[in-house]
């Protein structure tokens, strides 16, 4: 897929708590077609500690409006200033990068995700659906107000919740709700992504279960585009780079 | 008309800037942002006789103006480059040239005779400076007698132009740079990473796997530009200066010092296009200042 | 209530923050802005046998995230600080260390016999790593034989506390540090400033008046770290590490590499007030992260 | 003079012309006492390329209103950044630092600045004024809308004016102004700051009369009080400090 260098224009920075943010951005002509799971990188201006881009998934797409979604959690320098962008604002990207979720050869369909990790998600879901299949969510938290952007997820599927203290949802991680319980799950694929410990549970209980599971790592990067190798995840094939390679893979694929 | 041209000690660049190894592939992943052939030279990633895993992840960690990396020489090996590699860049109309590591001076050896029969290979980078090997890399480059010996062995087997680059992580760089000059290399390019560390304080680990990883980046410029000039004033062989440059202005200010090209690495990273406008600006750069040929920068720094 | 004492081999510090020497006057300047007793110890400006006018101006220039100095230790002579400053300073209850540098052995001998005699000066902090003097300063650093020769002989004639500075413009600064350890020194410091360069594009003239520079700053934080921790791998004497201090995030992250203490040099002149909110900022890490001693931080870097 | 860390805020910022603007900082709290000719240095937040502070005369002080005002020249990235700035948005000052122009012991006073040198000399025809000494300004600058608070100065004093194309005021530098030119100047003491290359003149003009002169240099600076020893300026004493035995000194003084 062709990769681009464009400044984009915020045009509306949507604060969701104190630590998330949607970001819509423009394209400044017609945005090329780009596949969920991908991600752009993002250069953070006036970063007085902020050198190289921010790795950033790709949460929401309207190609009509030749716009597309960031969702942003505010954990350092860089992705405090992307929250802190106004609209009006431009927002240099290099993009589309990495590979992508594959659809389904099944119809029983679980998105799990934690954290930031939910970003991908929503637009794997609203391509699912576009696709005839209609996808569940399972998202986790800390607590309740961690749990964003819930209802956009809900206008695409069912969604599930967990807490770790309870606040909503099931109380616990997201391994613990009962859609991850039953002996016979009616899942055929899982698409997760979130914190790598997460992810390793969710990969450990698709292959006792013999459920197809594509995981969406987030190394740190240099580049984003396979020029540096900085980003490599160990795999059945050695070290491959998670921005080129991935960020998608089989989790039976990584060396896990 | 400005004329960018640099003669390279007989390496004909069509403007002075090149691609520094490790951060650019093979050129191909840049081919989407612009014409790569619009370059003075590429240096592919680092190439060694045997495939190599390189190191655990992580391997980057950011820093004030900089980055370390710990890549260690990841690479499918001088064959595979040769068999699968080369007939896909072989055909790009610029200097594609082959940065050479190894951990023994035979390795070194084979490694640039295989390079040696690419024809459309019109020469190599000898690595003598890479911080992220357990074995050989900087070792080689950190003292004139075994520096000596890789650039004496390679030279016996490989006819083109051979570029020797040099570790910044030593006393006095100028003494290597005459060294390397006596016996046989035709240009040096500088400078490598310098060894560096970062730790998390959180938690009191290191973020690297390797412990300490090779700095670059703006934050290196000032040394970088220091090595340069010193070995512009102890060589007669043109000299390839690189280190944190980020735009045209920094570019210029490496001629100034006294090289006669230079090359652009972690810039890359952060924009994709920086190479071919670091071409422009040093063509605009001339024009402003009545130089009609960039080569006339070379050294022009008045003191 | 965390302990934040330090005993460096002998030497007491209340806690481990220090200030560079060049980079805070003779605590003087600082005295309006918070009580220096505070701090653990003041190495004062760097002092030589005789008045020293220093280098032309320019003598500074900004580069990415740090700065080149050129001062070439300006000062009026060890004689002139014993009559004059000494008396000022000698009250102020922390360490007041003096930074001796010279051009010869019997200079820095000669300087530090002056300042063994003052009763109030507890130790040393012995300057063979100063990049801005012609003669000597550096030099001294930058070899084993030449680094044991000064401290042996200013051993001979120091009875007190005696630190030696390293430079970081060396190819293996853990060797330095190990031959003046087998020499009498009691802790070693580093790093020093590297040495760098900055041009000025448009006028194409060098930024200093000496072309050269020492760099310190955040910029050279991952090489003095790196430093650091291979200095601690070697020697059994304590070391005060330094270089881009701006915090106590990286207070502490020198300390997990390996040093006892810090010095905190050119973020004084970003925010005088710097040094104490590192010592607060120590504090309060070890009690989050339940230490009970800043002393435990040393050398913690879980590798 | 006690020196103070403090975070101002910015009450206004008024835009001169493309390249001045005048910043109003409010004290906290109870602005100490400070004397025209001194300095402060601004800590210059979220620069990605400006790291120590930057020296800027005082240019205006209202102590009733605890407001101070800088007269900023934008010629860099610090400047720009300070040129940038909000109402409302905090500015961290060291201040006040350095000496200041002393009284004249005669009359008849002419203070000579261009570009960005203007700045301490409002605050000093203030001093002067409110000491019963009328001040006269000879300004200058390249051409007439380098000419800037022009007003300001007016409401003190006599205010002669030069620009290099002639579009404003007499044709030429500030030397080839009249005022300058008379072989019996009516010119007791002068006070200057600007170019080096003009107030060498000016001095050489003031030696060649017998006029007092002091000059205000703007040499480049790490801290701005006295820690570092990187601002000298070659005296007939040696190497003296810019921001600790300067910024102001005689012309005499200087090894000019
Ligand atoms: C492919 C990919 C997609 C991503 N998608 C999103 C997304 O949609 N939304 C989102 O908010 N974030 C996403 N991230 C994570 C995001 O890139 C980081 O949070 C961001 O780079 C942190 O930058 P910062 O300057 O704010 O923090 P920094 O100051 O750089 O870091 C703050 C702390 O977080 C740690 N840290 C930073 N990045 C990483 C990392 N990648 N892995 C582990 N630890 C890290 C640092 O070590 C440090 O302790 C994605 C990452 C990748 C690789
Ligand atoms: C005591 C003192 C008082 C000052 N008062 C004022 C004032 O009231 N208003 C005002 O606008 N400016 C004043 N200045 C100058 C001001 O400090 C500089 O313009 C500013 O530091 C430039 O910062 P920057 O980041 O915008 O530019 P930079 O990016 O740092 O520099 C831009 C260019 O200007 C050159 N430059 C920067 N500073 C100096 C200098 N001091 N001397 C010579 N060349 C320099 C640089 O080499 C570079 O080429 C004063 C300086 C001093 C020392
Ligand atoms: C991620 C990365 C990988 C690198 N790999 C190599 C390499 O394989 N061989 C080599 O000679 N230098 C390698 N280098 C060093 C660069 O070629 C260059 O010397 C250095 O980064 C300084 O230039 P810069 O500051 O412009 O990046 C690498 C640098 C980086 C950042
Ligand atoms: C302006 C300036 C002057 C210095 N003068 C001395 C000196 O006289 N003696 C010395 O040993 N080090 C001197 N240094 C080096 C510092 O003490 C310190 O080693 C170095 O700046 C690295 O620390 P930092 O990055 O925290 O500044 C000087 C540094 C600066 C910036
Ligand atoms: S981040 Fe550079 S190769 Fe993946
Ligand atoms: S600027 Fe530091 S002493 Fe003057």
């Amino acid at each position: 897929m062709k990769k681009y260098v464009d400044d984009f224009t915020v045009i509306e920075n949507q604060r969701l708590n104190h630590e998330y943010v949607v970001l819509t951005l423009k394209h400044p002509d017609r945005l090329p077609h780009m596949m969920p799971g991908q991600f752009v990188e993002v250069k953070v201006e006036n970063g007085p500690d902020t050198f190289l881009r921010r790795p950033i998934s790709i949460h929401d797409i309207d190609a009509e409006n030749n716009t597309m979604k960031l969702l942003v959690q505010e954990i350092g320098e860089g992705t405090r200033l992307m929250g802190a962008l106004n609209e009006g604002d431009k927002c240099n990207l290099v993009y589309p990068l990495g590979n992508w979720f594959s659809l389904p050869d099944k119809k029983d369909v679980l998105l799990v995700g934690g954290g930031c990790g939910i970003a991908p998600l929503l637009f794997m879901g609203r391509h699912l659906k576009a696709n005839g299949i209609k996808p569940r969510f399972l998202l986790g938290a800390r607590s309740a107000d961690g749990l964003i952007a819930i209802d956009e997820f809900k206008k695409l599927g069912e969604v599930y919740t967990t807490t770790e203290d309870g606040s909503e949802g099931v109380k616990g991680f997201v391994i613990h709700h009962p859609v991850m319980r039953t002996q016979q799950p009616d899942i055929d694929w899982i698409y997760t992504c979130g914190p790598e410990a997460m992810m390793k549970v969710v990969a450990k209980y698709a292959r006792n279960h013999e459920i197809k599971c594509q995981v969406s790592l987030e190394n740190s990067m240099a580049c984003g585009f396979g020029a540096c190798l900085c980003c490599v995840a160990e795999t059945l094939d050695g070290n491959k780079c998670t921005c080129t390679d991935g960020p998608v893979f089989d989790s039976t694929y990584l060396k896990w | 008309m400005v004329d960018l041209n640099i003669d390279l000690n007989g390496l004909q660049l069509k403007n002075p800037v090149m691609t520094a190894s490790g951060t650019f592939g093979y050129g191909e992943e840049f081919m989407d942002f612009f014409d790569i052939a619009r370059l003075g030279g590429v240096l592919v990633k680092g190439t060694t006789l045997n495939h190599r895993e390189g190191n655990p992840y992580p391997r980057m960690a950011e820093t004030p103006k900089g980055m370390l990396n710990a890549v260690g020489l990841q690479n499918k090996g001088v064959q595979y480059f040769a068999d699968t590699i080369y007939p896909r860049i072989k055909d790009i109309k610029t200097n594609m040239l082959v940065n050479v590591s190894g951990s023994t001076v035979d390795e070194y050896v084979e490694t640039a005779k295989v390079v040696n029969s690419l024809e459309n290979i019109p020469g190599i980078e000898l690595n003598i400076s890479c911080p992220n090997v357990k074995e050989g890399g900087m070792a080689f480059g950190t003292s004139c007698p075994s520096a000596v010996a890789v650039v004496t062995a390679v030279r016996k087997v490989y006819d083109k132009h051979l570029m020797v680059k040099l570790s910044p992580n030593v006393t006095d760089i100028a003494e290597i740079a005459k060294a390397v000059e006596d016996n046989g290399a035709d240009s040096v390019s500088l400078i490598n990473t310098l060894l560096g560390m970062a730790i998390n304080a959180k938690t009191r680990r290191p973020l690297l796997s390797t412990i300490t990883g090779g700095l670059s980046g703006p934050a290196v410029k000032p040394i970088a530009l220091r090595m340069v000039w010193q070995v512009a004033q102890a060589v007669k062989i043109p000299i390839v200066g690189m280190g944190g440059i980020m735009n045209a202005t920094d570019a210029i200010e490496f001629m100034l010092a006294g090289a006669s090209a230079i090359q652009v690495g972690t810039a890359n990273f952060v924009d994709p296009m920086v190479t071919v406008k670091i071409v422009e600006g040093i063509e605009k750069y001339c024009e402003e200042n009545g130089f009609e040929s960039a080569s006339e920068l070379i050294g022009a720094m008045e003191v």
